[in-house]
C-alpha cells in the first residue's frame, strides 16, 4: 500500500463512488423504464426497493453522490483557479464533512421509515 | 497503442482536441448535475419515502413536460458523464489494446441500450 | 580483518536499533521478490542511504541499488521508503522510524524491477524525450544574452528544478497501472519550456500535452507533489499546463 | 559487443556533454559513455555560479578575470590557458543562455552576477560581481541544459557503462573497452578520437563533497599505462561543507554576505585576509578554519567546525538566491539559516591536477610536448592547467564549458582528418582479466574496509595541512592497502547489475589516484596554493615554479616516478609576474 495522503484518497474515493453511482444509475434507469410495460411490471420491481438492504443501499448511494458532487466541485476549483491546489487538503476535509452531514441527515430521515416498514 | 515514444509519435496522436473537450465536458456536466441530481434525490428519496414513488405517482409527475425534461437531462448528462468517467477507468486499468477494445465495445453497447430504454420509457408516458 | 560491526556515526547520541526490511530480487535466481530484514545500529541523524550502504558494505554485499551524489541533487536513489517515494539520501532515519522499529525499503513502482531496489529507467526517460525536452528558438541570437525579466525567469523557477529522479512519476496511481501516461516528471519538464518566454515551440509542446497520454490523464491525486524531493509543486504545474492547453485551443 | 563511432566521450557531466555536443556539431558520429544516467553527474551539485567578465552588474574585464585566476592558482596556472579561458568564457556563457539555460536575471533582464571568492576588480582592489548564476543551482541548470541539447543533437548515450580500459597503441588512441552494468558484458568501442571527461576522485577522502561515484577511474586507467598525471598534489578543500557530512555549501553564501564565525562569534577571516575577508580564495579560507579549530575555537560537539552566519540577511535572499543550501541545512542538520548559525567544516572538493593536456584538450605523455594522438581530456579529469595550485570558485563550471567545447571541437576535427586505426586483435583481454581476477579472488579482504581505511588515512595524512613524515607513512599505508586489495573477494557471482564488482574495481582506481597524489605531495617541498606543508612553509619559486608529472613505475609496484613540466608564465597578450599572494 502506498502511503499517499489526502489527495490520493480523495481521488480513489471519487473514482470508486463514480463507478458505484454509474452502476446504481444504470439499474435505476432500467427499473424506472419498466414503467412503459405497465403498472404491474414496474411495481413488482419497485417493491424490492422496500426491502431493507435496498433502503440502506440507497443511503449509501446518497453518500456517494454527495461525495462525488462536492469533490467534483473541489476538482473544478483546483482546475480553474491557481489557488485551489494550495487548499486542496482543506477543501477535501470540507467535502468529507459535507458528505458526513448529508449522509447523517439522509439516514436520520430514512432510518425511521426503514424501521417503521414503510 | 496510445504510447508516445518520440515527438513524431506524439504529434501524430495529438491531432484532435477530444480529450480536452471531454475534460471540459466533465466539468460543465458535473456542475449542472450537482444541482439536478441532488435535487432529484432530495425530492424523490429524502423529502418523501422511496416507497412513495409508486407507478401512479411517477406517471403523474411525468405528465408534466418540465419534469420530463428535467429527468431526461439528468439521464443524458449522467449517462455521458458516467460513461466517460468509466472510459477513463478502463483506459487506466485495461492496458492491452485488444482487451480494451472489446471491454469498451461491450460497455458502450450496454449503456446505449439502457439509455435508449430510459429515453423511450420517459417519453412513452 | 577489521571489526565486524562498524557503527555508521559514533559521535553524538547513543545509536538506535532499526530493522531494515528490504524487498529483494535477484533476476538470476529468484522468480519473485522477497523481503529480507537486516538489523542495523545507526544514528538518528543518519540518512537512509547511509544505512543501505552499511548493509551493502558490511553485511550483505549483493544488495543492489543506485546512488551517487548522496545529497539529493543527482536523483539516483529514488525508492519507496516507509511506504512513500523518496530519495534515500534525503531522508534521515529519525524521520521515518523509531528506535527498535522496522523500516521498509522497496523499489519505486511502475517500472520493471531489474535487481533489488534498482529499476529499469528507460521508459521514464522515453517519456522525457517525448516532450521535446530542449530549448527551441531558431531566430538568430543577439550578441549578448536574450533578455528576460526576473518575473518571467521566476515562472520556470520550480519546473527547472527537476532532477528527473522519478519519485513523482512512480508515485502516480495512474502511472502504476498504465505506463502510457507520460507522467508528472515529463509534464514538469514540458512546463519548464512552455513557460520559458524565450522558447518558440510552446504550441508543439502543448499539442503533446493535449493528447491522450498527456495532462488529461492526471487525476490530481497529489502523490507526485508529496513525493517530490525538490519540493516542486507538481500538481500546480500540471494544472497550469492544463489551463495553458485549454486557453491555446480556445 | 562491438561499436564504432567517430568520437567517443567518456563521462556525461558538464565537460563530457559539452564535448559531445561540439563533436556532434563538428559533424562526427558521437557516443557518450557514462557510468550513471546523464543527468546524474556531479556537475549538478555545483551551486554558486560560473565566472565570466560580462560586466552586467559592475565594470569588469577579462584581463581582471585572467589575473584573478592566475593569482588564485598561486602562479602555477599556465597563463596561456588562463587567457584563453577568461576570453572564451564570456562567449560561452552567452552560448549557454542561447541554449536556454534559465539564469537568474538583473532588473534589466540581463544575466545576474554576484561576488565570489578571489574574483576582484582592477587586479585585486576589491571584490567584483562576476559569477553568473541560476539561483544556487547553476551546475544543475548547466547539466540539464547540456543534456537537453544533446538529446536535440541526437547524441548516442551508453548509460551505466563502466570504462575498464583505453586502447592506446603506437601513440594513438583507438577506442576503449567498457563493462555494461546491466548485463555484465564487455563492449568494445572503436573510435577515431576519444574525449575523457569522467570527473574527479574526491572519494579517496573521508569528508568530501564528491559523489560516491567519483573514484578517478579514467585517471587511473591513463596512469596505469605509464602515462603521467599532472599536479596531483594540488587538491582543493572547500571551506564550507556541512559539518560531518561534507555536503557542499556554496561559496555564493559568502558572496551574498554570509560571515564565518568561530566559537567566540568572532569574524575571524578579518585576521587572515583583511581586504576581502570571507571572500578570500578557498585554500586560504580552509586553512584559516582549520587553524581556528586547532587553536580551540571550533564549534560543535567535537569542536571541529565553525559557523557560517546568514542571520543578518533578509529572508528572501536566503530562501530565494540560496534556496538549495537552505534546504540542505534544514534537511541534514535541522538548522535554519534564517535564524540559526550553520555548522560547516572544510570538505575535499576538487582536483586541480589530472591528465595533462594542451590548450585543446589533447592528452600529453610527458613534460616535453609528447601526446597521445586522438585522445583528449577535459573538466576536472584534465589538467590544462587552468587552476594551478588552487582553483577559484566558479572556474570549475567555466573550465567544463570552455575546455569541454575545445576538446569536443578538436576531437571532431581530428576525426575528420583521419581514418580509423586498427583495433588490436583482442582489445578486451586485459579488462576481462581484471574483472575475472576480482570475481574469482579467493581472499578474505572486504573492499569497503580497505576503502574506509584509505579515506581516513588520506584525510589525516594528505589533507589540508601536510608534512613529510605523515606523507611518508601514507605512502607505506597505500602500499599495504594495495597488497590487501589483491585479496579482495567479491561474493556476488551474478552478471547483471553486479554493484559489488564495480565497487571493488573502483577501489583499485582510487588506490592509484591516492598513490600518485601522495607521492607528488611528498615530493613538493614547498607550500603553494592548496598544497600546504608544515615543514616547508614558504612558497619557493626558485625551485618549484613547475608542474609535477607523476608516472607509475611499471617495473616496481607501489613506486612513483616524478618528472616536471614548465609553467607557461606568459599568455598570448598578457603576462603576470609571480608575486606574493595576499588578499
Amino acid at each position: 500500500m502506498y502511503r499517499g495522503r489526502e489527495g490520493q484518497w480523495a481521488w480513489l474515493l471519487h473514482r470508486l463512488s463514480g463507478l458505484a453511482i454509474l452502476a446504481y444509475f444504470l439499474l435505476h434507469v432500467v427499473s424506472i423504464s419498466l414503467i412503459m410495460f405497465g403498472e404491474e411490471a414496474y411495481m413488482t420491481v419497485h417493491h424490492w426497493y422496500d426491502l431493507w438492504p435496498f433502503r440502506v443501499g440507497l443511503i449509501l448511494v446518497t453518500a456517494g453522490v454527495v461525495y462525488h458532487a462536492f469533490n467534483g466541485l473541489r476538482i473544478m476549483v483546483m482546475d480553474f483557479t491557481g489557488r485551489g491546489v494550495a487548499y486542496q487538503r482543506q477543501m477535501w476535509y470540507g467535502v468529507m464533512v459535507l458528505t458526513l452531514l448529508a449522509t447523517a441527515y439522509t439516514a436520520w430521515v430514512n432510518i425511521p421509515r426503514i424501521v417503521g416498514g414503510y | 497503442m496510445i504510447r508516445a515514444r518520440t515527438f513524431t509519435d506524439a504529434r501524430q496522436q495529438s491531432h484532435s482536441n477530444a480529450e480536452l473537450n471531454w475534460w471540459i465536458f466533465m466539468r460543465i456536466s458535473g456542475l449542472i448535475l450537482v444541482f439536478l441530481v441532488l435535487g432529484h434525490i432530495y425530492m424523490t428519496f429524502i423529502q418523501v419515502s422511496e416507497s412513495d414513488a409508486t407507478y401512479t405517482a411517477v406517471v403523474a409527475k411525468l405528465q408534466n413536460p418540465a419534469w420530463k425534461f428535467y429527468d431526461w437531462t439528468i439521464l443524458a448528462l449522467t449517462m455521458l458523464h458516467g460513461v466517460n468517467g468509466a472510459r477513463y477507468s478502463i483506459e487506466d486499468y485495461v492496458r492491452s489494446r485488444p482487451n480494451r477494445a472489446w471491454v469498451k465495445t461491450i460497455f458502450y453497447t450496454v449503456c446505449a441500450v439502457i439509455f435508449t430504454l430510459g429515453t423511450v420509457g420517459l417519453f412513452s408516458i | 580483518m577489521a571489526e565486524q560491526h562498524i557503527p555508521l556515526d559514533t559521535h553524538t547520541t547513543p545509536p538506535m536499533r532499526v530493522n531494515v526490511k528490504i524487498l529483494r530480487f535477484n533476476p538470476e535466481t529468484d522468480k519473485k521478490p522477497h523481503w529480507e530484514t537486516y538489523p542495523v545500529e545507526a544514528q538518528a541523524s543518519d540518512r537512509v542511504l547511509d544505512v543501505l550502504n552499511y548493509v551493502k558494505w558490511y553485511v550483505e554485499p549483493t544488495l543492489t541499488f543506485r546512488r551517487s551524489c548522496g545529497h539529493g541533487i543527482c536523483g539516483s536513489d529514488a525508492m519507496m521508503i516507509a511506504g512513500r517515494n523518496r530519495l534515500a539520501c534525503k531522508v534521515l532515519l529519525r524521520d521515518v522510524v523509531k528506535d527498535g522499529g522496522t523500516l521498509t525499503v522497496e523499489p519505486i513502482r511502475g517500472l520493471k524491477v531489474e535487481k533489488d531496489l534498482l529499476v529499469d529507467m528507460d521508459p521514464f526517460f522515453d517519456s522525457y524525450r517525448a516532450i521535446m525536452p530542449y530549448f527551441i528558438n531558431e531566430s538568430p541570437p543577439p550578441a549578448g544574452e536574450r533578455l528576460q525579466s526576473p518575473e518571467l525567469a521566476e515562472r520556470m523557477a520550480h519546473s527547472s528544478n527537476c532532477i528527473l529522479c522519478a519519485c513523482c512519476t512512480t508515485s502516480c496511481p495512474i502511472f502504476w497501472v498504465n505506463g502510457a501516461y507520460l507522467g508528472p516528471a515529463a509534464i514538469v519538464q514540458a512546463h519548464r519550456f512552455i513557460f520559458d518566454s524565450r522558447d518558440e515551440a510552446t504550441h508543439q509542446r502543448l499539442n503533446i500535452m493535449n493528447q491522450n497520454t498527456g495532462v488529461w490523464r492526471c487525476r490530481t491525486a497529489y502523490n507526485c507533489t508529496e513525493a517530490c524531493p525538490r519540493d516542486i509543486p507538481i500538481t500546480t504545474i500540471i494544472e497550469e499546463v492544463k489551463r495553458a492547453v485549454m486557453y491555446q485551443q480556445a | 559487443m562491438h561499436h564504432r563511432f567517430d568520437v567517443l566521450v567518456v563521462g556525461a557531466g558538464g565537460a563530457g556533454l559539452m564535448a559531445a555536443l561540439y563533436a556532434a556539431k563538428g559533424g562526427a558520429s558521437v557516443a557518450c559513455i557514462t557510468k550513471l544516467y546523464p543527468t546524474r553527474s556531479h556537475t549538478g551539485a555545483a551551486q554558486g555560479g560560473i565566472g565570466a567578465a560580462l560586466g552586467n552588474v559592475q565594470e569588469d574585464h577579462w584581463e581582471w578575470h585572467m589575473f584573478d585566476t592566475i593569482k588564485g592558482g598561486d602562479y602555477l596556472t599556465d597563463q596561456d590557458a588562463a587567457e584563453v579561458f577568461a576570453k572564451d568564457i564570456i562567449d560561452a556563457v552567452y552560448e549557454l543562455e542561447h541554449m536556454g539555460l534559465p539564469f537568474s536575471r538583473t532588473p534589466e533582464g540581463k544575466i545576474a552576477q554576484r561576488k565570489f571568492g578571489g574574483h576582484t576588480r582592477d587586479f585585486g582592489k576589491a571584490a567584483v560581481e562576476r559569477s553568473c548564476y541560476a539561483q544556487d543551482r547553476t551546475g544543475h541548470m548547466i547539466l540539464q541544459t547540456l543534456y537537453q541539447q544533446n538529446v536535440k543533437e541526437g547524441t548516442n548515450f551508453y548509460n551505466e557503462f563502466h570504462v575498464t580500459d583505453l586502447i592506446i597503441e603506437e601513440g594513438r588512441c583507438r577506442g576503449l573497452v567498457a563493462h555494461h552494468y546491466a548485463t555484465g558484458e564487455i563492449h568494445t568501442f572503436h573510435a577515431k578520437a576519444v574525449v575523457l571527461a569522467a570527473g574527479g576522485y574526491g572519494r579517496i577522502f573521508k569528508i568530501t563533497s564528491n559523489a560516491l561515484t567519483l573514484t578517478g577511474d579514467l585517471m587511473s586507467i591513463y596512469y596505469r599505462k605509464g602515462l603521467p598525471l599532472e599536479d596531483m598534489e594540488f587538491y582543493q578543500f572547500h571551506p564550507t561543507g556541512l559539518a560531518k557530512l561534507g555536503i557542499l555549501v556554496t561559496e555564493g553564501i559568502r558572496g551574498e554576505g554570509g560571515i564565518l564565525r568561530n566559537a567566540d562569534g568572532e569574524r575571524f577571516m578579518e585576521r587572515y585576509a583583511p581586504t576581502i575577508k570571507d571572500l578570500a580564495p578557498r585554500d586560504i579560507v580552509s586553512r584559516s578554519i582549520i587553524t581556528e579549530i586547532r587553536e580551540g575555537r571550533g564549534v560543535g560537539a567535537d569542536k571541529d567546525a565553525v559557523h557560517i552566519d546568514l542571520t543578518h540577511l533578509p529572508r528572501e535572499v536566503i530562501e530565494g538566491k540560496l534556496a538549495e543550501i537552505t534546504d540542505l541545512a534544514r534537511t541534514y542538520l535541522g538548522q535554519d539559516p534564517v535564524k540559526d548559525l550553520v555548522a560547516i567544516q572544510p570538505t575535499a572538493h576538487y582536483a586541480m591536477g589530472g591528465i595533462p593536456t594542451d590548450i585543446n584538450g589533447l592528452c600529453l605523455t610527458d613534460g616535453a610536448g609528447g601526446s597521445v594522438e586522438g585522445l583528449y581530456a577535459a573538466g576536472e579529469q584534465a589538467c590544462v592547467s587552468l587552476h594551478g595550485a588552487n582553483r577559484l570558485g566558479t572556474n570549475s563550471l567555466g573550465d567544463l564549458i570552455v575546455f569541454g567545447r575545445r576538446a569536443g571541437t578538436a576531437a571532431a576535427q581530428y576525426a575528420r582528418q583521419v581514418e580509423y586505426a586498427d583495433m588490436p586483435a583482442d582489445p578486451e583481454r586485459e579488462s576481462v582479466a581484471t574483472l575475472e581476477a576480482l570475481r574469482s579472488a579467493s581472499g578474505k579482504e572486504n573492499a569497503a574496509v580497505i576503502r574506509r581505511e584509505l579515506q581516513e588515512s588520506m584525510m589525516n595524512n594528505v589533507g589540508i595541512f601536510r608534512n613529510g613524515p605523515d606523507m611518508a607513512r601514507q605512502v607505506e599505508i597505500i602500499r599495504d592497502l594495495q597488497d590487501r586489495y589483491r585479496h579482495v573477494s567479491v561474493s556476488d557471482p551474478s552478471r547483471r547489475y553486479n554493484s559489488e564488482l564495480i565497487e571493488a574495481m573502483e577501489l583499485g582506481f582510487m588506490l592509484d589516484c591516492a598513490e600518485a597524489m601522495t607521492a607528488s605531495a611528498l615530493n613538493r617541498t614547498e607550500s603553494r596554493g592548496a598544497h600546504d606543508r608544515e615543514d616547508y612553509h614558504e612558497r619557493d619559486d626558485a625551485n618549484w615554479l613547475k608542474h609535477t608529472m607523476a608516472y607509475k613505475n611499471l617495473n616496481k609496484p607501489g613506486d612513483v616516478l616524478i618528472g616536471y613540466k614548465d609553467v607557461a608564465l606568459r599568455g598570448y597578450t598578457h603576462a603576470f609576474e609571480p608575486k606574493a599572494r595576499v588578499y
